[in-house]
């Protein structure tokens, strides 16, 4: 199965790179309001049950993916 | 309180802020009242053991600062001292243990960041960096991610931010597997007109905060994080992670140097840890001026942020520089064109009080010096910990002549003595084209341009030498180091140290401590080498478990002239007589790599160093580094005799044939002794030059051949393949990393 | 004959650039980004470091400083324009070279002396050179991995190698394709390097194997020869 | 409006990344075949027509967030 997880930085955590291509899009002339860059982590898993690819992945996610102090994740199966 | 959200309802605010009661009630006696909350804010940060020192102060007097060179000593942002010719160095050191045991990346990196700042608010610019760091051991997966965290960490923010790091150590022992040890060191250069302070100047100075936005970043990190231990639920006190900006730093550091060459600034202060708490109050102290700060100036990154939170805010790379009025526009034009944030937030005032607006209305009014000077100075009880002396009489009873290869290759194999080029690979450690001797030697050796001058760096720690002895391990440090700095031909100079020690509220805890301060001070005495600046990290405890006293001591030396060619590890050649300079016949194995690595023990107690043999050797050693003679030199120091010529043979491609008489000598760890490869023509003018300051000598060998062969006598030798060791050693730590 | 050294915000290596340009006395201008005019320089350098942090991607924000405009037209015109490591970066985002450079094989910052072997002599960075000489370099970079669709279109001046100059997979030390470590555009008037020629001036500082490539630039300066 | 772009590297290019995590989830015990980390950038930008919107955002991936070499790009407007 496909899933995709979306890694997140918190938002109250400070986004050095968001800010800047934020700065870089207005020096460009483009009107813009606040700019994030976050992950989005595609992988294949085994398993015909979604919810218990699900669960695994979230498993993956705070062991490995996202970093559990400073990341929300979201995950999203097939 | 109900601005600052740190705390269930049932506890009082000042307990919720790391106060104690009789802090507290020392706040009402400075104000004559209840303090408000961005007062309680501003005092329970500036008073926390982090940036009060209130359980060290009372003892960081005891160390020697003063020295004719020494311009600018212990308690600014960072030590200077006069090269000559004009020139300055500003050297610091910092810990980020905590915030790096949180999360390693973040906290690697900001504590980069932090002693960048403390290196140019000097108005030096900072040219190599420095990092000790200390896990548990790498079998474990969390210390393998935390060592990983870390080590990316300094390199994502270093080599981003153009400051090679071009030294440091790495060491794994149990006690830091719930509390790593980060410790950063920057060195700085200036021309002695740059220098700046950290003062608010005259009544009429403007106070431009300058940097990036101030958000909720680490409220309360100083006296939460540093001031506290680690147990179960330290998880839940997390404050917000603060995120390092090594490309906002980069700015900030070239628009601030700019504003010194063009002498715009007054005075300078970072904000670290206590933010604009302690960018406001300390340099108006100082001053002995009061201060006006308008909170609504603030630029910010998030909105509806309290009082209390804009005080305490730890956002990243920000700065404060002090102006007069008729230069205000011109700062902010550099501010500009270097493409960071600028505003003016306040203005010195005649008088003492730090007086703080927020939307129109006063929201604190406090003496300025008071949140410094009138911090809590502890006299905490100490007394030599009852299981010390046990330690000293718990020696390994070594019957067995060890199987030496075995030996020698497990020590080899040792990822806190193996090769730690995994680390410094992944750090610039060649920006600014200085680096004349690069990491994997004795000590970084940079030239400074425009000079003949070179500059020598060496930092050391051993936390199982001063467990064992806190003042021996401590004095030990600094020979170590100056002998560091002299194996490149440098003299020792100044020295900066950054302590590290468990809960300072036990007894023995505090008494190692105080312990440790004597022995590093009575090393520094007898070398004439004076402290100029340092750190204290305490609370480095997990679950009532202390880690053991692991002070750092970070040795600057300067060689004028630099040598043309100084020794280097990789220089050996076949052929080369193998040297050792320093008392033979060391039988003593306490604390050693040997102990520890072969038997898992820890006891008995290291020699006392010899102050006199000390100085004669490092003399020996860095006029043996300048004479041309010696190709190659090592200092025997981890491992002994036996680790440190195979690190020489390993570097060199060349083997080498050590005889001994007793096999203990090959692996103790007596301090004062080093070894050279010495070319035969020049043998006998290099033992004259030892006789002459009467430091005794010994041939141990040779260097040639493809083994290392450890020879008793005539009848028994060991022989340990080049090719083995080589891989060992090469591959310790990157095969326990991927 | 003089030079302006382009200092991005977040560049580094620019005055180790000057100190090189020094050296074989060829007087070196630093210019900051927001710059439009570098009629009266006679050649350029996008220096090594960080440019704009190497956010979203490394090279990708430099590429449009308003400098950027006036060294294409420069480049066009035949003005010898050389990019070391972040430089090669931005001028691949800029399209002035071809490919991209993706994080190394190991996803870990390398800093260590490297060997590279010249390949082509008709470029600005190793008109100098003999084809074929290996050089011993420093490489420091997180993003050298050198990617392009068809290896064999792009006009390479270097490959790593190993000491005696035997180029293969196990002296790869980024990953990149065919061991790519500098190519130029078609002209050899643009071209760039992933390791760093200007830390090795002196052998005081391990080698100075990288002069011939910084007097290879030095030499394309004099207008009769480009 | 708030637009969210998926810059994801094309599948032909070789991707470090994903092939890193791969391997640390298959050494964590997980059974994962092809891991991909991409990003995705959340812009807020003017506007209250959903295509003009889309437009400008393509254009400032087609300028800036994207690597025409490299990436490929999506844009979900709202
Ligand atoms: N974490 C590190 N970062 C950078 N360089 C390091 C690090 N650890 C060790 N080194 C370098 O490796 C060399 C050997 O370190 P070490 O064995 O601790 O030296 P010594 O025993 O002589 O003090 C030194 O040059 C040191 O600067
Ligand atoms: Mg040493």
């Amino acid at each position: 199965m496909r899933v995709t997880v979306n890694v997140r930085r918190r938002p109250d955590i400070s986004d050095p790179q968001g800010t800047t291509v934020a700065r870089a899009l207005r020096d460009l002339g483009f009107e813009v309001g606040k700019v994030r860059i976050d992950k989005e982590i595609t992988l294949e898993v085994d398993g015909d049950d979604a919810a218990d690819v699900e669960a695994k992945v979230a498993d993956m996610c705070s062991q490995l993916l996202a970093n559990p102090v400073m990341d929300d994740f979201e995950i999203h199966v097939g | 309180m109900s601005d600052v959200d740190l705390a269930p309802e049932e506890v009082p605010v000042h307990q919720a802020l790391g106060m104690t009661d009789e802090e507290f009630a020392s706040v009402q006696d400075i104000l004559g009242r209840d303090p408000e909350p961005a007062e309680l804010a501003m005092y329970s940060v500036m008073w926390s053991e982090h940036c009060s020192y209130k359980s060290s102060r009372a003892h960081l007097g005891r160390f020697p600062s003063d020295a004719p060179w020494v311009v600018v000593g212990p308690g600014e942002n960072a030590g200077v001292v006069d090269l000559g010719d004009g020139w300055y160095a500003a050297l610091r050191i910092e810990s980020h243990n905590h915030p790096s045991f949180v999360e390693p990346y973040q906290g690697a990196a900001t504590g980069v960041g932090g002693i960048l700042r403390d290196i140019f608010t000097m108005g030096a610019r900072p040219v190599a960096l420095w990092d000790q760091i200390r896990f548990g051991p790498l079998d474990d997966a969390m210390n393998r991610y935390l060592f990983n965290g870390v080590v990316s960490g300094i390199a994502g923010y270093g080599n981003a931010v153009g400051v090679p790091t071009i030294g440091g150590e790495v060491a794994f022992e149990e006690c830091y597997a719930g509390n790593p040890l980060v410790n950063v060191m920057c060195l700085g250069i200036m021309k002695a007109e740059d220098l700046v302070y950290g003062t608010a100047g005259t009544p009429g100075t403007i106070a431009v905060l300058l940097g990036n936005a101030t958000g909720r970043d680490g409220i309360g990190g100083a006296s939460v994080l540093a001031s506290a231990s680690f147990d179960e639920g330290s998880s839940e006190k997390r404050p917000s992670v603060q995120v390092g900006d090594p490309f906002e730093e980069k700015k900030l550091i070239e628009a601030c140097l700019e504003l010194y060459r063009r002498s715009l600034v007054v005075g300078v202060q970072d904000l670290g840890a206590a933010g604009l708490s302690c960018a406001a109050s300390e340099p108006a102290a100082r001053a002995g001026v009061g201060m006006d700060l308008d909170l609504d100036a603030v630029h910010v990154r998030e909105g509806d942020m309290t009082p209390a939170e804009l005080l305490m805010s730890e956002s990243q790379e920000r700065m404060m520089a002090f102006v007069d009025e008729a230069k205000v526009d011109e700062v902010l034009a550099v501010a500009s064109k270097w493409e960071i944030d600028a505003a003016v937030v306040g203005t010195v005032k005649a008088g003492s009080d730090l007086i703080v607006r927020h939307e129109g209305a006063v929201v604190a009014t406090i003496p300025a010096a008071s949140l410094t000077e009138d911090a809590p100075k502890l006299h905490r009880p100490y007394g030599e910990p009852a299981w010390q002396q046990d330690l000293w009489t718990n020696t390994l009873p070594l019957l067995q002549v060890p199987n030496l290869k075995d030996a020698l290759l497990k020590l080899l194999d040792d990822p806190s003595l193996a090769d730690p080029r995994w680390a410094y690979e992944q750090y610039d450690h060649m920006l600014f084209t200085n680096t004349v001797v690069e990491p994997g030697h004795d000590a970084s050796m940079i030239r400074v341009k425009g000079t003949d001058k070179g500059l020598s760096v060496s930092t050391d720690g051993n936390g199982r030498h001063c467990y064992l002895d806190p003042r021996r391990g401590g004095a030990r440090l600094v020979y170590e180091s100056a002998l560091n700095v002299a194996m490149t031909g440098a003299r020792p100079m100044a020295v900066v140290d950054n302590l590290n020690f468990g809960n300072p509220e036990k007894t023995g805890v505090m008494w190692q401590f105080v312990e440790t301060l004597e022995g590093i001070s009575q090393a520094c005495e007898a070398l004439d080498v004076p402290v100029i600046g340092g750190n204290v990290s305490f609370y480095n405890e997990t679950d009532g478990v202390d880690i053991f006293p692991t002070p750092v001591v970070g040795m600057l030396g300067m060689a004028d002239p630099m040598p043309t060619d100084p020794p280097r590890l990789d220089q050996v050649s076949d052929g080369d007589h193998l040297l050792m300079f320093g008392p033979r016949g060391s039988r003593n194995l306490a604390g050693s790599a040997f102990e520890k690595v072969m038997h898992g023990h820890i006891g008995g107690r290291p020699d006392e160093p010899d102050p006199y043999l000390a100085k004669a050797i490092i003399e020996l050693a860095a006029q043996l580094a300048c004479s041309g003679k010696v190709p190659a030199m090592h200092d025997i120091a981890e491992g002994g005799v036996a680790l440190t010529v195979a690190e020489m043979c390993i570097a060199s491609e060349v083997g080498a044939t050590i005889n001994f008489s007793t096999w203990i000598g090959l692996f103790a760890e007596n301090p004062n002794r080093f070894v050279a490869a010495v070319p035969a023509e020049h043998v006998e003018s290099v033992l004259a030059m030892a006789e002459e300051l009467d430091v005794p000598t010994s041939e141990l060998g040779r260097f040639g051949g493809d083994v290392i062969s450890l020879q008793n006598g005539s009848h028994e030798s060991t022989e340990i393949p080049l090719a083995e060791a080589t891989v060992t050693y090469r591959t310790a730590i990157p095969r326990r990393m991927s | 004959m003089s030079v302006a050294v382009v200092v991005f915000p977040g560049t580094n290596c620019e005055h180790d650039v000057v100190w090189a340009l020094d050296d074989l006395g060829v007087d070196a201008e630093l210019v900051w980004h927001r710059e439009t005019d570098l009629s009266s320089f006679d050649g350029v350098v996008l220096p090594g470091g960080f440019a704009h942090g190497d956010y979203l991607r490394t090279g990708a924000i430099a590429r449009f400083s308003p400098v950027m405009a006036e060294v294409e037209r420069m480049a066009a015109a035949g003005t010898p324009v050389i990019g070391i490591c972040n430089g090669f970066q931005i001028l691949t985002e800029a399209g002035l070279l071809p490919g991209v450079l993706l994080e190394n094989r190991d996803l870990k910052f390398i800093c260590r002396p490297i060997h590279v072997k010249v390949e082509a002599t008709d470029t600005v960075l190793t008109r100098a050179a003999e084809p074929g000489q290996v050089l011993q370099i420093p490489l420091n970079s997180y993003e050298g991995n050198y990617r392009h669709a068809d290896p064999d279109l792009v006009h390479v001046a270097a490959r790593y190698c190993g000491p005696d100059g035997a180029v293969d997979e196990g002296w790869n030390p980024n990953g990149s394709i065919g061991s790519i470590a500098a190519v130029a555009n078609g002209a050899g008037n643009v071209a760039a390097i992933m390791p760093h020629p200007e830390r090795a001036m002196e052998t005081i500082l391990g080698s100075a194997d990288g002069r011939v490539m910084i007097q290879s630039f030095v030499d394309s300066l004099e207008p009769a020869r480009v």
